[in-house]
């Protein structure tokens, strides 16, 4: 008997808003995170950095810092494993320098001592010496000719003939004919625009706690998006065999793609084999901001023709993005994700992913897109406005629909780009009055989403609750969807089920809580399992009752006979046939493993007013609204919560947020003083709207929501403020300076 | 035959084809053909791609169908945060 | 380095511990009297994830030594319930879905009820303000501005 | 790093003078903290001078102003009743210094010893005239705010001088202070400049001006022709217009990651106008 629980609507516990499981534990201070773990004869680590944006390690010496008190381990790259390949070559060289520091807060060595005084001081004690090399922190200066070479054959086969060595990935995409179309259009505007690399900023700096004995057998508990990722990237580092490195994800401060690779773990392992005793690491602030992977700066053209009637006859775009000192700059994703939105007959983008003497970049929310979202949506509401267009006429006029061709080649499926402009245009805040120096600003974004190898296995226990273990690390309040949606299908109430995040021991492969993934994959994943359980639960009511199992069907928590064969029962509660489970068959699970690969893309539009002070430059965010496509919003609540923290984070990417470099490529602003995040202060109320387009790939329509709210800020924002003060605003973060620069060029 | 549309930078490596044809019933079948046919493309299939099938972006599993008249297109293998 | 013993009150509680004079109060509450609710976001102040109150005032316990507790009365997140029974702000924040990752909480609840003792009726600019100095990245704190207006509403009802 | 609590001035004087390496007066320790954490400061010897009796303590002065302990902090001046109602730029200065938590520990005194050019209770502090005392080996002396910060990071004071107490005058009667900084957030950022103004008016007419600037200048800078600009005037267009010029050229900063040379020398004249009708009003009557 197969059964199909799909259904997109009529649902009883989908799309309520219950408490989340956690939310005793985080409102108490009993969640345990990554740095809350402690294990008997635990020690301290703390690592030494490299001070240096580009220099050769020329000899380490531990001497003194092994003479103090209290200081069992040193370790540096000679500890780790060799011949390693690809990427998790990159990961290694990033978590220890091997022959050269490659910037500024790369780690060179560590040290475990009983304390995390002595540690620090032991740190300190470790002396290095460097030979200084020529380095370059800008995405641009590191692509021209005279630019110092980071690392020599770093490029892959993808780059042409002819750019610097730096440029080490090459992306080109596109259809029809560019020049044509631009021929064709009554305008045609072309705008250069740059962003700074901006960091996640999640809260809880990355923590560990590892165990590893001379027999290869380790314990690590960890903050991560992916703990099987952690396992797998630390067994190679170590030498081990991944399934002896048990590795268990606390509670996650704050994630947004920052974690899911890897900075500290095997530096704690290596530490710990070598000590022979627990290491727990901890970064401090600082070191957070130097040394993980904050998203790529990027430098780009956008050019654009469009017919007076509003109709895109071309676009085209260049966009160069800086990844630090390895590649993967997610110049691929940023040139797929540019003119999604649109419908166009000629399309060309190219993308460069460029090294330079800065951290290894890291996935942020929607990796990519929002910068290019930022120049295209910039260039689209320039020609509106040269054209005298309404912005959302335009832009649902060249709106990408199910059947026309992506940008990036294939055909649309079902989308709801259309149903969230027609939502937003809507909504009564687009044509609320604006006060003097206020401008308002759209955008449209997008976000692909992804699925990925999933794993969920459910137990029932004898009372007729039900327990869930998913390997995707709860990063937004996906256990309470998870529940959610086990409970629709079992038909027990959501309070009944609990979902445990599994360690990579007690559950097979998962992959990394990230595009958006975990209410999709790992949903449709409890979906399948509770299905199989409830599949397990008509076959003892059908043996009970002695029918065909054909014979029973599942509702509302209940086994119940239909059909000719099926006699007259009465209904089977859950409760009981799992009473007496253990003598009708044994336990009764459910479990499902797949990589699910209908993973629904997401589109969004947001409407942002932004009040500028003439006089200082300073913009103030007044009004915001988030319109987004959902699929189907299983926890409301917490898709809004996805929704406005995306749009946070967009808020602070566009008007402060930077790293900024200093002419010795040493980075100035490591710490939340001068980096600066927005404050409870700096927002108003996010006001959200979900639209739901089921996603046609997942048995409720769900579709990811994580990623796509950080994508139409940037953009929104830059057109909010270039409306207020009458001029385009090209770089980001429009900090004051630079929108008082603006103002002064109108005027002047 | 199958015929895979290309993304514009794999395009020299085949001679300028804007899209190859090349055997095989599913995503796997596919990606072998492509490895055996066009040996140029290998460090690009190693490096990672996704294959979209009629619109649906498969990242990484080998064995989904594929149709006679499916539309197939090569994507550079998507990352999230 | 000698240590320093030290006598203080942490949620009513009487303790004493011996501690570095560089360690922070933060430090000795975490990782000496295993109090791990206070978070260390920042080291520096700039983020209030390790927000207590000190003789009732609201202070970083990382911007404070653990010397300097010598008698004085620590709270922390773990003594703002009475036994089972929820602080208002913490039944709402679960209520109003005011916490995503949950690592900001410890301190923005401790922040949210020393403003409700000194202001039961704040605006929402007063809110934001007082808030400004606890850091979250998942909300936009939308969620976290409502629960602690509502919480306030429902205290001023209720008394 | 030694930490001593001593229970009298003498005795933390004596302290500090007697000691090696480097001293660190203790207060709220907002700074001190965030030096050691940093690995920017780290101390040998670390005075921690809250217990000494009367250093939280605001008290009328005979003549009608204000001394405040040494480690009085933001929130308490915030708090206080009458305080803010004299000096309202004071208060208010202090009460911009980082969070509500920062508040509940950082003191005006900190803030000013701490030296950073850019710190935001001075400016205010030197406008409203205030004193710092102090006592050392040599014994007391009182040293005006603007004379106690020599250049970033250093002040004027001696080895084995401690900062006991600062006294504010008496307001007087038609007597206005206002404070503002510019910052790119709402909240928690260093100022990128900062403008401080007190005033007394007779009637419309202006009768003193004390102006001072934070953040454009390796300490803050005392403007004394502000006076020049503003004694005998009332505050208008011409007289705005001036003050704006006389900022702008009062203005020595430097390029840094928090603001531009031009920038910060714009924003000082904006602030100066801004401050300058805070001022101007609370000295006609307007309640702060």
């Amino acid at each position: 008997m197969a059964l199909d629980s799909s259904k997109t609507t009529d649902f009883k516990y989908v799309g309520t808003r219950p408490d989340r499981p956690d939310g005793l534990d985080k409102v108490t201070g009993r969640a345990k995170f990554g740095a809350d773990a402690t294990a008997p004869g635990m020690l301290f680590a703390a690592i030494k950095r490299s001070p240096h944006a580009h220099a050769k390690i020329l000899k380490i010496d531990a001497s003194k810092a092994l003479a103090m008190d209290g200081v069992k381990a040193v370790v540096t790259r000679a500890d780790f494993a060799e011949g390693l390949t690809g990427e998790t070559w990159n990961v290694l060289e990033n978590v220890m320098a091997g022959e050269t520091a490659l910037y500024d807060g790369h780690a060179v060595a560590a040290v475990a001592a009983t304390s995390a005084l002595i540690a620090r001081d032991a740190m300190k004690a470790i002396e290095v010496e460097y030979e200084l090399l020529p380095h370059v922190t800008d995405v641009d200066k590191a692509m021209a000719a005279d630019a110092p070479v980071i690392r020599a054959g770093a490029a892959d086969a993808s780059v042409p003939e002819g750019l610097h060595p730096n440029v080490v990935r090459y992306y080109e995409s596109g259809h029809g004919d560019v020049e044509a179309g631009f021929a064709e259009a009554d305008l045609v505007i072309e705008d250069h625009f740059t962003t700074e690399a901006t960091h996640q900023g999640y809260i809880e700096p990355h923590a560990c706690l590892g165990t590893l004995g001379a027999d290869g057998k380790g314990e690590l508990w960890c903050c991560t998006q992916g703990h099987w990722n952690v396992q797998k990237l630390c067994a190679a580092m170590l030498g081990i065999e991944t399934s002896q490195l048990r590795v268990t994800a606390s509670e996650i401060g704050g994630g947004f793609g920052g974690k899911t690779t890897i900075f500290i773990e095997p530096v704690a392992l290596a530490l710990s084999r070598k000590a022979n005793r627990p290491v727990k690491l901890v970064m401090t602030r600082a070191e957070v901001f130097r040394a993980s992977g904050p998203t790529s700066s990027t430098s780009m053209d956008v050019k654009i023709g469009m017919k007076s009637d509003g109709t895109i006859t071309a676009a085209q775009g260049t966009f160069r993005l800086q990844g630090g000192a390895f590649p993967g700059g997610p110049c691929e994703m940023t040139a797929m994700c540019a003119f999604a939105p649109y419908n166009l007959t000629n399309v060309h983008q190219v993308g460069y992913d460029v090294m330079t003497n800065r951290p290894k970049q890291a996935a942020y929310r929607a990796p990519g897109s929002p910068m290019a979202a930022f120049a295209v949506e910039s260039v689209i509401d320039e020609l509106c406005n040269q054209l005298g267009l309404d912005p959302f006429e335009v832009r649902l006029k060249n709106a990408s629909r199910e059947g026309t061709r992506a940008s990036f080649g294939p055909k649309w499926p079902r989308i709801g780009l259309v149903e969230t402009l027609e939502a937003a245009r809507a909504h009564p805040h687009y044509t609320a009055p604006l006060k003097e120096g206020q401008g308002r600003g759209i955008s449209c974004g997008f976000w692909f989403n992804h699925g990925g190898e999933t794993s969920v296995s459910l137990a029932m226990s004898e009372d007729g609750s039900a327990q869930i273990m998913v390997g995707t690390p709860d990063i937004g309040g996906s256990r309470a969807s998870m529940a959610l949606m086990a409970a629709e299908v079992l038909g027990i109430p959501y309070e009944n089920i609990r979902c445990t995040i599994a360690d990579t021991s007690s559950l097979g492969y998962n992959e990394i809580s990230h595009g958006s993934r975990v209410t999709y994959a790992s949903g449709l994943a409890t979906i399948k399992a509770a299905e199989a359980a409830v599949e397990e639960l008509c076959r003892r009511a059908a043996a009970k009752w002695d029918i065909p199992e054909e014979a029973v069907y599942w509702e509302d928590g209940y086994a119940k006979p239909s059909g000719p064969n099926a006699g007259d029962h009465a209904p089977l509660h859950i409760t009981e046939l799992t009473a007496d489970m253990g003598a009708t068959g044994g336990p009764i699970n459910g479990h499902f493993e797949a990589t699910p690969e209908g993973a629904g893309v997401s589109f969004a539009t947001h409407i942002v007013d932004a009040e500028v002070d003439p006089e200082t430059g300073a913009t103030k965010v007044v009004r915001y609204t988030v319109v987004q496509d959902a699929g189907k919003a299983i926890h409301p609540t917490y898709v809004e919560g996805q929704f406005q923290g995306g749009a946070a984070q967009g808020i602070g990417w566009a008007l402060n947020e930077e790293y900024i470099y200093g002419e010795d490529g040493r980075l100035q602003n490591a710490g939340f003083l001068d980096y600066r995040i927005p404050v409870a202060s700096d927002l108003p109320f996010i006001d959200t709207v979900i639209v739901e387009v089921p996603n046609p790939g997942h048995p409720f329509g769900v579709r990811g929501v994580g990623e796509t709210s950080i994508c139409p800020p940037l953009a929104a924002i830059a057109n909010a403020v270039s409306n207020a003060v009458g001029v385009r605003m090209r770089q980001l973060p429009m900090r004051p300076s630079r929108v008082l620069e603006a103002l002064e060029s109108k005027d002047g | 035959m199958v015929d895979v549309a290309l993304w514009s930078g794999l395009r020299p490596l085949v001679g300028g084809q804007d899209s190859i044809a090349v055997e095989g019933r599913t995503v796997g079948q596919i990606l072998d053909s492509i490895r055996r046919n066009y040996p140029a493309l290998a460090p690009t299939l190693d490096a990672g791609v996704s294959v979209v099938v009629d619109g649906r972006v498969i990242a990484s599993s080998l064995t989904e169908p594929v149709g006679e008249n499916s539309e197939v297109v090569l994507m550079m293998r998507l990352k999230g945060g | 380095m000698s240590k320093t013993h030290v006598t203080a009150k942490v949620n009513g509680d009487a303790v004493e511990f011996l501690c570095d004079p560089r360690e922070t109060l933060l430090d000795v509450l975490r990782d000496r009297l295993g109090l791990t609710g206070a978070k260390e976001g920042c080291g520096t102040g700039d983020c209030g994830a390790c927000s207590v109150t000190v003789d009732g005032r609201l202070v970083c316990s990382c911007l404070m030594l653990g010397v300097e507790a010598e008698g004085k009365e620590i709270g922390t997140v773990e003594g703002i319930a009475d036994g089972e029974t929820l602080h208002p702000l913490q039944k709402k924040f679960i209520e109003y879905a005011a916490l995503q990752c949950g690592i900001c909480t410890p301190g923005i609840l401790i922040a949210a009820k020393s403003l409700l003792e000194k202001n039961p009726d704040p605006t929402e600019t007063e809110v934001r303000y007082w808030l400004a100095g606890n850091l979250c990245r998942c909300t936009g704190y939308d969620k976290i501005i409502r629960a602690v207006m509502d919480t306030a509403a429902e205290m001023r009802e209720a008394s | 790093m030694q930490y001593f609590k001593p229970a009298t001035f003498e005795e933390a004087s004596a302290l500090a003078a007697g000691a090696e390496g480097i001293t660190r007066f203790l207060a709220g320790g907002t700074d001190v903290l965030v030096q050691l954490r940093s690995d920017l400061v780290t101390p040998d010897v670390l005075i921690d001078i809250k217990a000494i009796p009367g250093t939280h303590d605001i008290t009328r002065t005979e003549d009608g102003g204000w001394r405040l302990g040494v480690a009085v902090t933001g929130a308490e001046m915030s708090e206080h009743p009458d305080l803010g109602r004299d000096w309202p730029g004071v208060v208010e200065a202090m009460d911009l210094i980082g969070s509500t938590q920062v508040q509940g520990r950082a003191t005006p005194i900190g803030n000013l010893c701490n030296a950073s050019p850019a710190a935001d209770s001075v400016p205010a502090m030197i406008a409203a005239g205030a004193v710092l005392s102090v006592v050392g080996p040599d014994g007391a002396r009182d040293i005006p705010v603007e004379e106690v910060p020599a250049g970033p990071g250093k002040t004027t004071l001696k080895k084995g001088e401690i900062a006991t107490a600062l006294t504010l005058p008496p307001r007087g009667a038609q007597g206005g202070d206002a404070y503002l900084r510019f910052i790119p957030r709402t909240e928690m950022d260093i100022a990128v400049v900062g403008c401080a103004i007190n005033l007394t008016v007779e009637g419309e007419v202006i009768t003193s001006a004390r102006m001072a600037l934070g953040a454009v200048a390796p300490t803050a800078v005392v403007v004394h022709a502000a006076a020049d600009a503003l004694v005998g005037r009332t505050l208008d267009d011409a007289a705005l217009k001036a003050l704006t010029d006389l900022a702008e050229a009062s203005c020595n900063p430097i390029d840094d990651k928090r603001g531009t040379v031009k920038f910060r020398t714009h924003t000082a004249g904006v602030l100066a106008r801004r401050v300058a009708q805070i001022a101007y009003d609370r000295a006609k009557g307007a309640k702060a």
